[in-house]
């Protein structure tokens, strides 16, 4: 047991660390959010210089090797930066997809991905569906030598972006039968996009297929999209805790300089126990995420199941403490959007709800029995 | 004891509902009910109307042109509009400057103002808080020197609320340099359109803009701008947030929002049934609808004393009003965006991007995820809900 | 609207509270708790002196004709006291189902029940019932000219010193019917009653029927128990009251003279603002008690119902955050068994739980729809 | 990184269950299960079988008797016994005034005093609470003063847990009434027969008697009972207290009455349901094992920390277990209580009162709300929660 990084890893958190500090201060990135894209083209090729792009894939298939670990070291230091570029998406979601899918489909994408030329996307969200991975209408069925896929996707993270979607599609089964769900690959030129800018400053669309040409990555699909989602969830875990701990120290620095009634706000024993309080919600947070590592890692899909749930609650919890009570010890200036402290407020937000808030996860788990059998 | 409204009280509940109804426009009705603030022109509009029935100034004596309605009439007025939703009037106006100029103000500056407040012929703004003299107001450094007939006003302002739309400002100026913190400060009305005034936007982190700087450089305003005595506009600072009783509770307010938020979990899925029959969901609305029922019945005993004894002393009861008003609609506004899921993510307005034209999201859950954010200003503002502990510990706890 | 007294209401309520403090100081409440009846005859006399039996029966009847109000003004009191004479058994539950009694009974009963020689209680709770009224096993059934009653009640307050008790007993339906549940009056004489101490010092039994002769009060009874048990809940909502005024009184006088770190640990910001939020919730619950009384009073039964559950969901979450902080903010001493605090803190915990606790309402509230119309 | 136990550690893991079941004696599980804290019988009985296995002091060195375990294996035998669940091996004793000997002590007083405390034949009380020196340990004013070649001990010490059992007291005494607070102070062992001392029984709100007040009336123990230099007790003081790094976490003790907790969620009905089917009581209990696998990493992490770097400093962790594990144990004693609905209200054990020969309540009912109450002291004992808040804001986070 040992939750210290190895070298390679202390090395790789550095170098990333060192880059975002240089390029992806706070001012760089309100430049890179007014940009056409919202994001930084020029830090997408320095993500791919640095092989944060090829992270997660097998050398053999022209990846890094990375373990879901490092994804989350990177994922972590993403949310420290608030990063605006498609990483997420790309990486982790297309990622995690595309490595499951078949050999040769590996060996022509995964090059691609990892010198940036290629972007991803997860298109998942439907209307009604709101966080239910098997609540699918899209629908996907035999053409000719191929499968087309016909629906509507909402809330596709980076979807103005993406160069290639993954898709869950519907070709067997009822509304929210967990069988008949396919994953399927859809090129963006056969899909009708609409970007819009997320609440916390990101991008996402909403995605239309019209008698769209997919390639299949797998038939019965669920499992492989709990997988994927799964590791997903250790990832915006760390992306959470990398953005409490700057909220957290932020307000900390705050308290220590900002005067009111002649003494710095800091030695106010109230706002003392607040910030206490704020962490042991991060310790608790940051403990949690390195379960879900574990968890993700289940081979047991009711056990990661249930496993994932903990950690959205527990990320989800600390990360609305940690959040809203940053702004309230800040006062005023942290309601401003020229102050950093508000975005990973909103971020921290919006990284709840992906793949469903606290909320959701408390119940699912509850209905599942909870982490401790009752022998 | 008697803990019911009177009859008589309760057909004037009836009155007032039917004639918001009836006045009302449709467009700012839709517009609040979808959980936006009124634009300027809805507010000017109302209150006019309002003004017209002679309802615009509820707090202010009958000579002013108040309609000398007892406390609890004026509660079930403010609840109503909050309730319909409707406007309230212009606080600025009408809660803050125009019951200082009442009590502390000359004749001339009475009918001067008071008539044009009524009407929102002037829209004015608050200048109060400066970026060192937040929760500790009597920080504050911006100075009001004599010179002939004329005050010089130099210094900044912060977090004024609408100054953009303002015509006028009054603001709390340090005229003593050499007094004590609460001592030496005076109350100036300032028109806004005066060289050296400048207002630069704040925008809030859910991309409002609510809030303003405004900058004062050499600002001359005549002497006759001073409200009450000089060096003591400290007494019209307290007076004013004394005034601020019932203000935060917004009972009426939350109750709508609550309504609200049911009818969209009808709508919105979960689990593929309506949100509103997950019971976790519903516990939820419930414990803010029980505080809520509290707070209501809290605001009831304030009213009921004010009728009995007219004192307007401080109470901590006040303090509750201000916590529990601002706990129950921020909860009320973080239980709208988490019934919108993923679609609370959308940012911006439809209305103003151009039309919806797929189903991008419902147009219920446009802007909910920006309330929740911009709420978060509301345990901040009016003495944060931290200075609100220290003033019950200090003044009614003894401690 | 107005929420002063009376200028009777003040009378009463100064008497009492005047009546209390003399003789029924936390030393002479533990002298009382020893004696074999767990409670004082000698202080159950001088309520019947005081009018406080006869209180809420009509005059005609043979009581003081006092009101709802009224009633809850001596609960506060006997809240602030802890005192433990069966007042709330006998003069609001036995006494709520008295007055809506033939009138028969209540001219042999009311004068009684006022002069102090006959107490009452309720026997409603059953194995299986928790907080469920309409969950009755016990079985009425005629018998001759009258009825008998058999089965077993548990919780039975002040069982052990009720000279009548009044019975909850399914003669129709089946099991959670609202239907066919009597109300049934029973002479302890016809009971095997086996008394204990409660939690929170007080007294209660478990009674069996066994061929108990039963006088009928009400053969469709559910809605008078619902009537009754409102309005027992308003006044248990100012008993609350009283104890958490007392609670916080008592944090605050400790906290204004214990001494730590050189200075009295009221002191402490930390420390003020939880004495704060106990203000709140006093204030909070207070309120709620002025609704209860309302909401007890309504004639809509689907109204009332929602109204009382309103009110035990604030009246417990509030005593509950004032009892435990009362306990944290005093430390070891209110731990202890010699000190008062810890015993309002545990009264206030059984409150609560009495008639269904705060969890149990808001499932209930939150399941009828709740308090505001959706419209 | 590697976050898992190794495959010898899980092998151990088992080897440590399989010998609990086999020796734990069976009256004292179910005594346990109950919820009941084991009397002394059990407590020096269980300890014995584990001294005897070589299991009774897993943090002593081997030298003393320790096992030779690395911190997971200890940390995994605390576990193991707190699921069980068995009694730990005494804290006075065993966690306490062991290693304090152990780290300050003569080779004289090791060699006397560690084999026994080992073994129990001496049941030891810990001595530092006062009444005015609470959370304010500094504050103490029970004195020792030198008279030869004795030391004559005045004063009260208060909170004494178990002091009824106690064969001896290890105490704090101001022993030099010039020096500052915190200096002046020395740490000298007791044997609790010696003529002077009085205990007097404290009950708790629920009855029990577990704590005292114990006096000291010219008390006379010999010189060489000093623990440490004359003067510099604080040293062991502050030692001892920082080895309770994971005491109040108990994680292991959690599970255990959740797995409780959930048994009996099946038996008790809600609305003619078993309780487990409500799914706002499920919530509750998962919001509270969700906290309950955090602060298991938690715990994980400060192990994993110290098996590498072996400072054993205080880090922030220590509080956030200490505040943490409280909670979650006073949570799970509240639900507990809670399912039991109205047959919480029984005082006292039927175990106790002669048979329980109707239904007075379900067995599992006695005591729950017994041990709500009693453990509302979690946050309060142990450097309360406040003053752990305290100790983070100043020591880590530089407030």
């Amino acid at each position: 047991m040992d939750f210290d990084l190895t070298e390679d890893q202390s090395l790789l958190v550095d170098s990333v660390r060192r880059m975002l500090a240089d390029q992806y201060g706070f001012e760089q990135r309100k430049t890179h959010m007014k940009s056409i894209e919202g994001w930084s083209t020029a830090m997408w090729s320095a993500y791919a210089e640095q092989g944060l792009l090829g992270l997660p894939f097998a050398e053999a298939d022209g990846g890094f090797g990375g373990g879901l670990i490092d994804t989350c070291l990177i994922a972590e230091q993403m949310g420290r930066t608030l990063t605006l570029e498609p990483w997420f998406t790309t990486v982790v979601l297309g990622g995690g997809f595309l490595r499951r899918a078949a050999p040769e489909l590996r060996a022509a994408m995964v090059p691609q991905v990892a010198d940036g030329s290629l972007k991803l996307a997860f298109a998942q969200v439907e209307r009604q569906s709101r966080y239910d991975l098997h609540d699918v209408a899209t629908t996907a069925r035999h053409e000719g030598a191929g499968w087309v896929v016909n629906g509507r996707k909402g809330m596709v993270l980076h979807g103005d972006s993406a160069d290639r979607f993954f898709v869950t599609a519907r070709h067997a089964g009822g509304p929210r039968d967990r069988g008949g769900i396919g994953v399927f690959l859809v090129d963006e030129r056969h899909a009708t996009v609409r970007g819009f800018r997320t609440v916390d400053g990101g991008r996402a669309a909403e995605v239309e297929f019209d008698q769209a040409p997919a390639v299949l990555i797998a038939e019965e699909g669920l499992p492989m999209v709990e997988a994927v989602v799964a590791e997903a969830i250790a990832a915006l875990a760390f992306e959470a805790v990398g953005c409490m701990e700057m909220a957290h120290t932020m307000t900390l620095d705050y308290m220590k300089t900002r005067q009111q009634f002649g003494k710095p706000i800091g030695s106010f024993q109230a706002l003392q126990h607040r910030a206490a309080d704020m962490l042991v919600a991060l310790e608790q947070a940051r403990s949690m995420s390195f379960y879900a590592v574990q968890a993700a890692a289940e081979t047991d899909a009711d056990e990661r199941r249930r496993g994932v749930a903990a950690v959205k609650v527990q990320v989800g919890r600390s990360g609305r403490l940690i959040g809203q009570q940053s702004i309230q010890l800040h006062g005023g200036i942290a309601m401003t959007m020229e102050y950093a402290c508000g975005h990973y407020f909103k971020r921290l937000t919006m990284n709840d709800s992906l793949f469903g808030g606290a909320d959701h996860h408390i119940r699912a788990l509850a209905d599942d029995g909870g982490l401790v059998q009752a022998a | 004891m008697d803990l019911n409204f009177s009859a008589e009280d309760i057909g004037f509940r009836h009155e007032v509902r039917a004639f918001i109804a009836g006045a009302l426009p449709a467009a700012t009705k839709t517009w609040m009910v979808a959980g936006k603030s009124p634009t300027k022109t809805m507010v000017v509009e109302w209150q006019r109307i309002l003004n017209a029935k002679g309802w615009a100034v509820p707090e202010w004596p009958v000579e002013w042109g108040g309609p000398g309605w007892s406390a609890a009439r004026k509660y079930i007025f403010r609840e109503e509009l909050q309730m319909a939703p409707a406007p309230s009037p212009l606080g600025f106006n009408v809660n803050m400057c125009g019951p200082v100029i009442i009590q502390f103000g000359t004749q001339a500056q009475k009918e001067r103002f008071l008539p044009r407040m009524a009407n929102v012929d002037d829209w004015w703004c608050q200048g109060f808080s400066e970026p060192g003299a937040g929760s500790d107001l009597a920080g504050l450094k911006c100075r009001a020197v004599r010179d002939g007939d004329e005050w010089v006003i130099n210094g900044q302002k912060t977090w004024t609320t609408l100054a953009q739309h303002a015509d006028w400002i009054f603001l709390l100026c340090r005229t003593d340099l050499a007094a004590k913190k609460q001592e030496g400060i005076s109350f100036i009305l300032c028109p806004m359109g005066l060289p050296g005034i400048t207002v630069r936007p704040i925008i809030t982190i859910e991309g409002g803009h609510e809030v303003n700087e405004v900058f004062f450089d050499d600002v001359r305003v005549p002497a006759d701008m001073l409200v009450g005595e000089e060096n003591k506009g400290w007494d019209c600072a307290k007076f004013l947030l004394g005034n601020e009783r019932f203000g935060q509770a917004r009972v009426g307010a939350s109750r709508e929002r609550i309504r609200r938020l049911k009818i969209i979990a009808r709508e919105a899925l979960d689990g593929g049934e309506p949100l509103i029959n997950d019971p976790d969901f519903r516990r939820q609305v419930t414990e803010i609808e029980v505080e809520l029922k509290a707070l209501e019945m809290t605001v009831m005993r304030v009213i009921a004393a004010d009728m009995k004894r007219h004192d307007g002393k401080p109470n901590p009861t006040t303090s509750v009003l201000k916590i529990k008003g601002t706990e129950i609609q921020q909860g009320v506004s973080e239980l709208l965006m988490k019934a919108a899921g993923p679609y609370a993510w959308v940012d911006g307005d439809p209305d103003e991007e151009g039309s919806n034209e797929w189903d991008l999201a419902p147009d219920w859950a446009f802007g909910l995820a920006g309330t929740y954010f911009n709420w978060r200003k509301q345990s901040i503002y009016g003495g944060s809900n931290e200075i609100q502990r220290n003033i019950m510990a200090k003044a009614f706890l003894g401690l």
